[in-house]
């Protein structure tokens, strides 16, 4: 009893740090990042979490946001949900961030969404998914800069029907959680609208984290279906491929991965030709629109130089939402009179912004969803790296693509008409 | 149809069935002897797949014969069982086999939440994957079906060499009957001169390599990633509890068992894939608590 | 249970409840910990018995899940009817596994109590459409006692629902402890032949523990998923067992109240270790625990009754309401 | 003739391929203090297990006051009236010797309460006197598991006494207790099984011991009741001396 005593005392004391109030301007701009250090999904966590160091340093040099130098505090999503909003919310009430990016986790997104509007916080969901949170709920404080589910999955089935028109059969591997069965849904809705004699011959949901797909091969070997649809990633997904690859089964079977981008270089040769490749955006280290151009290269390179790995969509994804902040801050300043803003204005500032980082523009619309344009493209040798590029590329325009604001995704999907088949798309060759 | 899916189906589960068979075996021996539940069994899983997997990168790297892989398989799980399976028996369970079992079996939990936490602390989070043995083996064709080499017949084979040699080694050597002795009464053995702590020792390395060699082995096979060792343990709990805790060969069986059924399942019920072995435990437990090959004592008053 | 006993166990809630008040971040904490507390104090009641569930975080997720579907069909329910189901579906769940789970002992027990656990958290895992699969179930905020409130008046009236239970179930389990089927399940642990020979069913009696430390567990994991708005499978996988059982012994698993100061501990090392040692917090955890064990068994509670009890006081309390009177657990000659 | 209180017929068991008992047809009756001796391993603690039901035999009965108790439970067993202090005494041994006879003293009175306290001041007084009765009220603040062996077995017998059964079966009550003390003990015990109305058999290997108590003797041997009757009858007998006692 006495223990419980002494530990309240010294929480009391710890809690009581000095942090009086910075009216103006603060002397830091404080961001909490919600990112996998830990599990199977820091596979994306730990490249944003290396992005946001990098961008951070650099902006930090010439005067971080809006004069303000930044200071990031990062939380690992792998220590569970329950961990995630107790320190979510220290940092907010104790370290009074003025930012939160959260998070990677759908999951986690969902947790974390309410929780901002409750601590009125603003809160830019810089890497899940889910169309649920901001079409089913209306939020004054989250935003979301980057991409989302319904754009990524309808691009992949357009792209699909593209490159495989006389598609007859198709067969599914997602990872057993929201994002797998999400994903499906908004995938075959879209199908079903645009083909709807495509057969579905088997839904396969192995849980997430499995190590060993050999049988769902084996089964799929016997079903032998046109398409092979797997959203996976992370090991999930390098598993799935190097053991159907060495089984020979995308040699008879069509894959189409739309998270694959992430996984390129780590598949290495593991990875072979004619895959479909998406990205969840436009986002790419060799997007042919800006792989050239100075400021894009000098990232890639400075990104590479302090992870020794190329650049995979959470690292754009993360760029995005800096991007998207600074932007944010920028236009409330400017509204204000020069005058540093309040968490308020900068919230509402964030409408309407535009995110520009090594992608095309991300416009951020008034249900707080961005628009971000979906680069697809098929697998392909360049002896130059050591691993699978994109060929073949095509870009779809996200406007023409997501959901109307005040629409749900499944209601809109099933009302697209196949004509969207003729949508005009950018196409880009690798150029070797 | 139905029979050739049923092949399908079998070859499948047998493949799946001998990796968990040999984490299962060094689980069952070393209760059998230590009486203690080891939690961080799993952990040697994955530090055998991963020290293979880096050994394997090794070999790549320095171009000598890929073929090299092979014995490194075994090599990692040498290393991990001895140098690691030594430490932990050496530097925390002899200190606690005079403790209540709960005790016990929180100090395994304990080390099992270190070692998990030393993986990622060595070798990061990112996943690895070595596949070259897997490859250099190629595939074979069975039923319109192709199959590796490796998971069809290399797996299933170790798995019984295993299953032999520990037979061999417990009934044949001096070696394997002094651990037999020990595990059917400590203070006798004691008693007539046998070195427990010793054996004690010898029997945790053996089972902890059992364990590596489970992970090494499915390191071809598998992406290798933190926490990769946490499902196995489970699993391999489950197949020693339905055997009888100290049952080598009715291991083997409920492995087969755990393995057909979870395959099966993925043909007629994927959505109770993940429940097939957990269901089959405890219905077995359910039956017969001391596990299909198990017996009870009775206590004595 | 002695008036001073009553006297610290309420000036430590009243604590608590304080640091709550001033201090808003610490809420979410404490409403954890008193949830993992409570589910400890249930691994606590097992250990009476000398048995150990490492499968006890089922009755923690069923009664999330109870909660969670109550205001699902409900749609938006209060805290009390989410706690009394959340109980009624644990005592339901508890008794129905512990028909079985009661046969059995040690080892055994700790099994058979894994495999049922694992079968609930597969089922919880894979049903996506009905349990929201592996992201869980989400229900909304519940109303306190009628009570419509915002989130933080919501969460700091939590936080005082959470102590004011802790307290209660403390106190409730110590009466249990002292009354003659909380003797007669301490005798479990001892000699369960005797039970037997003095005409008393042990199975009956450790199903009686099985069941109130099922229910003290549900209401902790109400509370988990009223604070999270979730309830998931995680709630129930093995993990989460072990750590109640961790939590249990990390405090002093002969004390009600030592689960909740592992539980304090426990979540406190969690949360700092993730903040300022974000890559070795199970690392952490894990020494704390080894040391615990070997240096001081009985846990933290059993350390500062050592340190601070004198020692006539020791030799003062028998009858086992604070039991400080077993000395180093020699194994008796009478056990064979 | 009078009802035999336990009737034993046909019973036999045997463990692998060893027969711990068979055909075995033995009564108790009323008021009688029948002693088991026999060699070790002949199956007499067997024969006690069976008898309260912690044994089930391959065939044959055991009647208890002309009721079939053969497959019940040991609770039900005592329950009915059947007490058993132990070879190998069976303590609570984290509680104290106190809460050892309280529980013993509940289990027999009353169902128990998951509220009230273990033990109210009758049932305390109770305790004390039977504790006294066997010379071990010192030891009554004391946890189990540090008592001398031989208290041990005293408080054991205790727990048995605490039941207030009809029949007592003892399995050799005084081994352990120093022999200074263990006739006091037992002209205690034997003249307060008298005054109760409490039938016993105890196993025993002393003679002494088997001379002074007993009223009839029953010689185990093989799995078998070899003879029974009258101690001196028995204890004279040249094959009985030369099979179990040894001279």
């Amino acid at each position: 009893m006495r223990k419980t005593f002494a530990i309240a005392v010294a929480a009391a004391l710890l809690g009581i740090t000095p942090s009086g109030f910075a009216a103006d301007k603060p002397a830091e701009l404080k961001i909490g990042i919600t990112t996998f250090s830990s599990g199977p999904a820091s596979v994306f966590g730990v490249p944003g979490k290396a992005a946001a160091e990098l961008l951070i340093d650099e902006w930090n040099k010439t005067g971080g946001i809006g004069g303000v130098p930044v200071r990031l505090f990062f939380v690992d999503e792998g220590a569970g949900t329950q961990a995630l909003l107790a320190e979510y919310r220290r940092l907010v009430q104790e370290e009074k961030v003025a930012v939160m990016f959260a998070s990677i986790s759908s999951g986690n997104c969902q947790a974390v969404a309410p929780l901002a509007e409750d601590l009125k916080v603003l809160n830019y969901m810089w890497d899940c998914g889910t169309q649920r949170i901001l079409e089913e709920g209306k939020f004054r404080y989250v935003y979301r800069p980057q991409s989302y589910g319904t754009p990524e999955m309808l691009s992949t089935v357009l792209y699909m029907l593209r490159k495989k028109p006389d598609l007859k059969t198709i067969a599914v591997v997602n990872q057993d959680y929201a994002w797998g069965r999400d994903s499906w849904q908004l995938f075959s809705t879209a199908l079903k609208a645009l083909k709807p004699d495509v057969k579905v011959v088997a839904e396969l949901f192995p849980k997430l984290g499995a190590a060993d797909f050999s049988t769902e091969i084996s089964r799929l070997q016997a079903l032998r279906p046109d398409v092979v649809l797997s959203t996976s990633w992370g090991g999930d997904l390098d598993t799935l491929v190097r053991q159907a690859n060495q089984r020979g089964l995308m040699n008879q079977s069509l894959f189409v991965l739309p998270l694959a981008e992430s996984s390129l270089e780590r598949l290495g040769s593991d990875m072979p030709e004619g895959v479909i490749v998406g990205a969840r955006g436009n986002n790419y280290f060799l997007n042919p629109e800006y792989k050239d151009k100075p400021e894009f290269k000098a990232f890639v390179d400075a990104f590479q130089k302090k992870t020794g790995a190329y650049p995979i969509y959470p690292v754009f994804h993360m760029a995005q939402s800096l991007s998207a902040l600074r932007n944010a801050y920028e236009k409330a300043i400017k509204a204000n009179g020069g005058q540093w803003p309040s968490h308020e204005q900068v919230a509402d500032a964030t409408k309407g912004v535009t995110a520009e980082a090594y992608s095309r523009p991300i416009m951020i619309r008034e249900d707080g969803q961005g628009l971000a344009d979906q680069l697809l493209g098929v697998s392909k040798r360049d002896p130059k790296y050591k691993f699978a590029i994109m060929d073949d590329m095509a870009v779809y325009p996200a406007d023409k693509i997501s959901t109307p604001v005040g629409k749900i995704s499944i209601e809109w999907l099933k009302t697209i008409e196949p004509s969207m088949l003729n949508l005009q798309v950018s196409t880009f060759k690798h150029a070797m | 149809m139905t029979s050739d899916l049923l092949l399908i189906a079998a070859l499948d589960g047998i493949a799946y069935a001998a990796l968990v068979f040999l984490v299962a075996v060094g689980l069952t021996l070393i209760f059998g002897v230590l009486r203690v539940l080891n939690i961080a069994h799993g952990s040697f899983y994955a530090l055998g797949a991963y020290v293979a997997a880096s050994l394997g990168i090794g070999i790549a790297a320095s171009k000598i014969s890929p073929w090299l892989s092979y014995p490194a398989l075994a090599v990692a799980a040498a290393i991990v069982g001895i140098v690691v399976g030594s430490a932990i028996e050496r530097l925390l369970l002899q200190r606690i086999y005079d403790k209540e079992e709960v005790l016990q079996l929180l100090v395994t939990f304990a080390a099992f939440m270190i070692l998990d936490n030393a993986q990622r602390l060595i070798w990061g989070v990112q996943p690895y994957f070595v596949a070259t043995p897997l490859q250099l083996l190629g595939n074979v064709q069975i039923g319109g079906i192709t199959y590796t080499v490796y998971q069809i017949i290399v797996l299933p084979a170790v798995a019984l060499l295993v299953l032999a040699g520990m037979r061999l080694f417990l009934r044949r050597t001096v070696s394997g009957r002094v651990i037999l002795a020990v595990a059917e009464d400590r203070e006798a053995a004691r008693a007539i001169g046998i070195n427990v702590p010793r054996v004690y020792l010898w029997t945790f390395v053996i089972g902890s390599i059992l364990a590596s060699l489970g992970g090494s082995l499915a390191s071809p096979t598998t992406s290798i990633l933190p926490g990769m060792g946490t499902d196995m343990l489970v699993l391999s709990f489950a197949v020693a509890a339905s055997a009888g805790l100290g049952r080598i060969e009715g291991a083997a069986i409920t492995a087969l068992l755990i393995g057909l059924g979870r395959s099966a399942a993925v043909y007629w019920a994927p959505e109770l894939d993940v429940l097939v072995p957990y269901l089959i435990m405890t219905l077995v437990l359910l039956v017969k608590p001391q596990g299909l090959f198990g017996t009870l004592q009775a206590r004595r008053i | 249970m002695g008036a001073r006993n009553i006297v610290l166990l309420v000036t430590a809630a009243v604590l608590l409840a304080a640091v709550a008040w001033l201090l808003p971040w610490t809420r979410t904490f404490l409403v954890i910990a008193m949830s993992k507390g409570l589910a400890a104090l249930g691994i606590v009641i097992l250990l009476r018995a000398g048995q150990v569930s490492f499968g006890h975080a089922m009755f923690f997720a069923v009664s999330a899940y109870a909660a969670g579907f109550a205001s699902r069909m409900l749609g938006g329910t209060d805290i009390a009817v989410m706690l009394a189901v959340g109980i009624a579906a644990a005592a339901v769940l508890s008794l129905v596994v512990g028909l079985f789970v009661v046969r059995y002992r040690q080892i055994f027990f700790g099994m058979l109590n894994l495999a049922f656990s694992m079968v609930l958290y597969s089922i919880l895992e894979k049903f996506f459409e009905i349990t929201g699969g592996s992201d869980g179930l989400r229900l909304s905020r519940p109303s306190m006692f009628g009570l419509v409130l915002q989130r933080n008046d919501f969460d700091l009236m939590l936080v005082f629902l959470s102590i004011a239970l802790a307290l209660g179930a403390t106190l409730a389990v110590q009466v249990y402890f002292a009354s003659s089927y909380g003797q007669a399940l301490r005798a479990i642990k001892s000699n369960e032949t005797r039970l037997e020979y003095i005409g008393v069913s042990a199975r009956l009696v450790l199903l009686i523990g099985y069941v109130v430390s099922a229910v003290t567990g549900a209401i902790g994991g109400v509370l988990l998923a009223a604070l999270q708005g979730l309830a998931s499978p995680s709630f129930s996988y093995w993990i989460q067992s072990g750590e109640f059982v961790f939590i249990a012994i990390l405090g002093g698993s002969a004390f009600p109240a030592g689960a909740f100061v592992g539980a304090l501990v426990y979540e406190g090392v969690r949360i700092y270790a993730a903040a300022f040692a974000n890559d070795i917090w199970e690392l952490v955890l894990g020494l704390v625990i080894i040391g615990i064990i070997l240096f001081a068994p009985r846990g933290l509670v059993g350390l500062a009754v050592e340190t601070f009890a004198s020692p006539r006081k020791r030799e003062a309390v028998p009858d086992g309401s604070v039991p400080m009177t077993n000395a180093a657990p020699a194994k008796g000659s009478a056990e064979q | 003739m009078t009802m035999p209180l336990l009737q034993v017929k046909d019973l036999s068991i045997r463990f692998g391929g060893i027969i711990a008992a068979e055909d075995v047809n033995l009564s108790v009756n009323p008021g009688e203090n029948l002693a088991i001796i026999g060699p070790n391993g002949a199956g007499k603690t067997t024969f006690l297990n069976i008898c309260t039901g912690y044994l089930s035999p391959v065939s044959g009965t055991v009647h208890f006051m002309g009721r079939d108790i053969t497959r019940l439970a040991p609770r039900n067993i005592t329950r009915l009236g059947i007490a058993r202090a132990f070879q190998i005494p069976q303590l609570f041994l984290e509680q104290t010797v106190n809460e050892n006879m309280l529980l013993a003293i509940t289990a027999r009175h009353t169902s128990l309460s998951t509220i009230r306290p273990l033990g109210t001041s009758a049932f305390r007084d109770e305790a004390a006197d039977i504790l006294s009765l066997l010379k071990v009220a010192d030891f009554a603040a004391r946890p189990a598991q540090e008592l001398p062996e031989g208290t041990r077995k005293l408080v054991d017998i205790a727990i048995a006494l605490a039941l207030q059964p009809r029949l007592l079966l003892m399995d050799e009550p005084t081994s352990g207790v120093a022999s200074s003390e263990k006739f006091a003990v037992m002209d205690v015990l034997v003249a307060a099984l008298a005054t109760r109305g409490v039938s016993s058999v105890f196993v025993e290997h002393d003679m002494e011991m088997v001379t002074r108590y007993a009223n009839r003797v029953a010689v185990w041997n093989g799995g078998r009741v070899q003879k029974s009757g009258p101690p001196q009858d028995i204890l004279d007998d040249p094959e009985v001396r030369r099979t179990v006692i040894g001279h």
